[in-house]
């Protein structure tokens, strides 16, 4: 599974990309999130405030009981700024 | 082509021009130009860099326009929005909806940049005396987003 | 020059750039464009000569762009209105209104065709296959006015 | 006293401006529009509709009720249309 993190994510994490193996019980975003977590530390102080952290599987934005399924494309971002 | 994301500016009368060319039932055309500010939170802005999630970014510039042709009988709609380093001065966005009717074309152009500003994933990092810093999303963007899902 | 009252036509990327030259205080410039349509009342119109109050023309649109800046922060305004004969798909009017907030700039700028359309001495002549025939106010331009005096 | 005719009032009354000098007791608009009627058959069928024809008194929009002064520039105009 490819995970993405963007803007603040990213260079708290200190990577833009990352391929996971979750196991089958990460089920939805918001256990995936809680997974990562346990990744590093900096995955844990990045990911520490769920409020904004948003999710985007596939290019969609989701919710965090969104179901998970093998080769999703996950993206963890901040709330959007642009325009 | 309506939606393009792109690090390269625009020319407003160009695309103005591109628009309307050759449709002579547009009654109106609004245009919104988004522009780098020199100021932010009371602090000078000497640049700012745009960060963007290249596929998803015209994917949800797509589903937005897609939106607004639902809402609005539109002619036309261009939006254009840029990443990349920018400064002060500098366009970021431009939305252009047209239409025969003036009121269909403020609305729709007015709900695209409410849109964009929730939806579309950009980042911006502003660089500041102080060093750079990312800009939080504000509270008058999700309300000004959310007057349009009544 | 924030108000012109002009037979030729005008470029809205020149306009643009000349109202944000330099000014790096704005967030956003809210732009409408007003063409003339090849359709009115289900017939074809193959030209419009815009008959205007020279004079009090240019009183009343700085009068209603006095009134849009004591209404919102704008940094800047413009107003570029054609007389004469024009086609279907010529540009009639431009308004912009440039601000560092985007809501200044949207509703000023609808703020101001709304007047316009309803105060500034304009009177509009089509032609169509069955004559010329002057072009009727509209209650809806009334309405949309009344809007602004709440 | 200058009077201005535009649109169909130019067209129907046939001038775009004429110079008047009326009675004293011709006091404010709505007096001066009652008064131009009588001059031919075409003002009085241009200025039948008084909800149609609008005033203005040295270029500013006026009520009917506006009192009028010696030189005052009066424009009679159907309501605007521009934009």
């Amino acid at each position: 599974m490819k995970i993405l993190y963007f803007a603040w994510l990213r260079t708290k994490i200190g990577v833009a990309t990352e391929t996971v193996e979750p196991p089958a019980e990460v089920a939805t975003v918001g256990a995936l999130v809680e997974w990562l977590k346990a990744r590093s530390p900096q995955h844990a102080d990045a990911l520490a405030n769920s409020k904004v952290v948003k999710v985007a599987v596939n290019q969609e934005h989701v919710p965090y009981d969104h179901p998970l399924s093998p080769g999703d494309e996950v993206a963890l971002f901040p709330p959007v700024t642009g325009g | 082509m309506a939606v393009r994301v792109q690090a390269e500016d625009f020319d407003v009368g160009i695309e103005h021009a591109a628009l309307t060319q050759g449709k002579t039932a547009i009654g109106g055309v609004a245009l919104f130009v988004g522009l780098v500010r020199d100021m932010a939170g009371g602090q000078p802005v000497s640049a700012m860099t745009l960060e963007h999630y290249p596929g998803m970014t015209e994917k949800q510039l797509e589903a937005i326009e897609a939106e607004a042709r639902r809402r609005w009988p539109l002619d036309d709609v261009l939006i254009i929005h840029r990443h990349g380093r920018l400064e002060p001065g500098d366009r970021i966005v431009l939305v252009a909806t047209a239409s025969a009717h003036r009121d269909a074309a403020f609305e729709s152009c007015r709900f695209l940049m409410d849109w964009l500003k929730t939806k579309a994933p950009f980042w911006k990092l502003e660089a500041t005396p102080e060093g750079e810093r990312w800009v939080e999303a504000k509270e008058s963007d999700d309300a000004a987003a959310a007057r349009w899902t009544n």
